[in-house]
């Protein structure tokens, strides 16, 4: 059965007020359009989690859409600070509770697993665990020694983007894969957006790539271009130019806001910014072909060997 | 064709097949239960998914299947993952509804024993042992075992616990805290069993032509009958057609 | 630097009197093979590890290469009983350590991860537990109920069968992937067996299909049909005759040990062994074709999006 | 070309490429540990391995990778993986034996600061947090960090431990059984620090022109001389040419 609609809705049907957000992605496939549309929807009080923030939650944040952020990462890959977040950190007007990359991620481990929490090996500094009382320890009941442990992270919704998908959810995900599988098997509910929705033949034609199943999707979303400014392997380049110029618009409220007003508030969706874009920057971003070599995985429909 | 009137296999396979549900996630081995879906997807579930347990999904296999890793099941699957992912990601997270489970011994409580007749550490006979049994019992919504009905494969008591059923009865099963509903039914050669609200095994429907005295002389103790015990619809004609033509036209394991 | 040596070579440099091996491959890509290489260098008191002993490992077994067998499903699949893998224990010859399959793994997910243990949930089949005093118990600090957990699997050396490789072990696999990957990390030391030593081209291009790095990697030997009466995805089917005749075979013990005189002692290598199987079975297992589609990784090179 | 004479980057990236050994397994992120790395390998270390915390290994970039997630880090890579395991299978595990880490404050003992300045529940300056640098510092062999050299990049005692150097000195980094040796060197535009044996950081080399009383006017602790303090070699013609010309044309961060 397919689960194909647009975006808007998506974000509409799963998304919610109060909702625990995870947009996934690790610097690749970061699902901007998603983001936009749930600014443009108006929907608030959101907790954020991600491990590496970016661009998508300090618009998110600025957009007043967040109550809470869960991270690890709260930089400006490259280029420095996230400044809207940082702000509203400072200020006190955003809650956080913040890990490291392998506790955060072991988070989604254990919820995607289905396990009451994740061990981790200690790494011996100490102030970050006493911050956050999500952080526990266990003893290692062969060695005597302590283990920290972290409790499994259970979105209510997550946003996954793949290179492509068929209509049912089944996704080819290639490239950096950062927490994108693990993110889609913990959350409850989990829309995947793609850059192509294909027939389930290209699927079927390499299980192995299969890294997002339908089983656990429940809308899927057409929306090429959709994690502009990050990117997409073999589709689009990263645009280094805006998350420097980011820098520079997010140095006030005010900048922001002109930004999401612009880029955001007066566009309907995705396709409609990607033209705004303009022809410039579709051929600055252009990926070239390097394609990956194919593989044989047999045909065994002939019954010979089966005479037995 | 394999012959004119149905045999036990196709007996089981049938009534196997009729227990699933549209849209059911099933976590199965080759052989009698995966005839069982692909004859439920044929019929009246054809949104059933199938999960592999060598951590196959979505396969549509150009042949029957002969074993557990028959290269067949991944040729045009829609994914494949590995095995610590197909316990994790799958099973123990709850995404499954059924599994089918099997045993040399199953209980008064549904217990089952794949592991070892007599002593563990002096076995009378040594079985293959868990596979993924004792996770598929613990975790999966509901499961199903299918076994011919012989006395000495329904003890009062497993020699060893390999998969967990309702233990001793009552709320045992649901104090240890595992998430999964247990068996809600074993069909047999003879009729279906089903637990009671007390976990007991007993007899809820006789196959066409089957006594409750037949099933009482080949269980292990004494079982009861249930009050509304039902007669099972023989096979039609389209199910036997369909498992015969399409699914095992060799009769390999029907 | 190239790792390529010959099986023999690779077997009489890693695998010693008294190791703990894992020969991997869950019903795939069995490296029999190198099994065969081990029994005819009368290697001794070896710890066998696999979730499914398979004939692998009753082979090894009837030859007298084996101290202990640690298991979690010791069947012939599809057919029946490993015959004298469970004569030997019955009669108290060979020492066994038993799991279930999740269990099993989650031994190698722990060696793989550098964890002191690995937690699952409970199953309420406490028989096993009771037996093997590796299996232990652990409070969650979040709900206060108890988890099982096992200790890492850390193999001595593991033998890892893969479709390609290049000649420093980089490793494309597909298929079914059983515990390939986490039994090759969890070990000391590594054997790579492949059906082609391929150009590092052909894995670089496509990374995300190279689920064995190098890194890993102690050995590399192309050995061609390795894996039968096992299978490899895409390059021969399995041998299904095999395995029921293994039933007959393995009746007796004299069965077994005249088995092993024509097709282990009395050949050199696994070139031999595939020769004698002739034309007729060489037709019978061949795996026709069917090819993944392939996908776009994106040639970067242009430098255009980099004048920022 | 970016100038004649080299430039305090240049400086610290010929230095660092230098600590590195022949067959190094190196976590690496872009920037200046990046060219350290990429330099390395094309003078006295060819068989270093790269390994960058998004999951790519034995990249092969066509252009100079602006940030961790730049595609053409992935494009003729040996091999990709998820976040979970580049952090589990090669850091965790102990695969790994160079890191390179950075941070607003270094202390005396080698512990690092990238979380905040102030207070942490009411931040002066809320830094980028840990990513992966609290790992990192635990579990790599040994580890590197390159920074310029100011005052305020060198407390005594930094705000907050993001990342674990030698604590408080002596055995104290061992006690909390963490696996790695811990900081062996941090590299700035002055010249070399080295953890004695008590694990506080003190002078191991000047670069050329650089006074030890620069150094400790750029200190915030009565920094000591190593008995043995060196001058370091300048950058020589094919270091820089290396840099220059292949590796960072454009002089991004050179």
């Amino acid at each position: 059965m397919t689960k194909l609609m647009t975006l808007s809705e998506a974000i509409q049907l799963h998304v919610h007020d109060g909702d625990l957000l995870y947009a996934s992605g690790f610097t690749h496939l970061i699902p901007f359009a998603a983001a936009h549309e749930i600014i443009r929807q108006g929907i608030k009080d959101i907790t954020l989690a991600r491990a590496t923030p970016d661009l998508i939650y300090d618009q998110l944040v600025a957009a007043g859409c967040a109550r809470k952020l869960i991270f690890s990462y709260m930089g400006n890959p490259g280029v420095g600070s996230l400044r809207r977040l940082r702000a509203a950190i400072e200020s006190g007007e955003l809650e956080w509770e913040e890990y490291s990359h392998f506790s955060m991620i072991s988070r989604l481990k254990a919820g995607a697993s289905g396990l009451p929490f994740m061990p981790m090996k200690q790494t011996g500094a100490v102030d970050l665990e006493a911050q956050n009382p999500a952080f526990k320890r266990v003893m290692d009941p062969y060695t005597g020694e302590e283990v920290v442990v972290v409790p499994p992270l259970k979105p209510d919704v997550v946003v996954v983007h793949a290179q492509r998908a068929d209509s049912t959810g089944n996704a080819h995900i290639w490239g950096i894969l950062g927490e994108q599988r693990l993110a889609a098997f913990a959350s409850r509910r989990v829309i995947l957006t793609a850059e192509e929705i294909v027939d389930e033949e290209v699927i079927r034609s390499d299980p192995n790539r299969t890294l997002i199943p339908g089983l656990v999707v429940d809308a899927v979303c057409h929306v090429p271009y959709c994690t502009h400014p990050s990117y997409t392997q073999g589709y689009y380049d990263r645009d280094n130019e805006l998350y420097l110029a980011w820098d520079q618009i997010s140095k006030t409220q005010e900048g922001v806001q002109s930004y999401l007003e612009e880029w955001v508030y007066d566009l309907p969706d995705r396709a409609a910014y990607w033209e705004k874009l303009g022809p410039e920057v579709h051929r600055r971003l252009s990926a070239g072909t390097f394609l990956s070599q194919p593989v044989n995985y047999g045909d065994y429909s002939n019954q010979d060997n089966h005479d037995v | 064709m394999c012959e004119n009137e149905y045999n036990q296999n196709e007996l089981m396979v049938v009534n196997a097949a009729r227990l699933l549900r549209d849209h059911d996630v099933v976590f199965v081995g080759v052989g009698i239960p995966n005839l069982a879906c692909n004859l439920a997807m044929r019929t009246h579930a054809p949104n059933i998914q199938l999960i592999y347990e060598a951590g196959v999904i979505g396969s549509q296999p150009s042949r029957l299947p002969l074993s557990i890793g028959d290269p067949s099941l991944v040729s045009g699957a829609s994914s494949v993952c590995s095995m610590y992912d197909v316990f994790s990601l799958y099973l123990q997270r709850g995404n499954v509804d059924v599994g089918f489970l099997g045993g040399a011994q199953i209980d008064r409580f549904g217990n089952i024993n794949a592991t070892v007749i007599g002593d563990y550490q002096h076995p009378k006979v040594r079985l293959p042992g868990s596979g993924g049994s004792m996770e598929i019992a613990a975790w999966v919504n509901r499961y199903f075992v299918i076994t011919p009905h012989q006395k000495r494969r329904f003890p009062a008591r497993v020699d060893f616990h390999t998969s967990i059923g309702f233990l001793t009865g009552g709320d045992a099963r649901q104090r240890t805290g595992v998430r999964g509903g247990g068996p809600k039914a074993v069909v047999t050669n003879l009729g279906l069993l089903e637990p009671d609200q007390d976990g007991e095994l007993v007899c809820q429907a006789l196959h066409p032509g089957v006594t409750f005295d037949q099933v009482q002389e080949n269980t292990g103790w004494p079982i009861r009958q249930a009050d509304n015990c039902a007669i099972t619809l023989p096979p039609n004609a389209e199910e036997l057609r369909i498992l015969r033509e399409v699914l095992d036209p060799k009769c390999i394991y029907i």
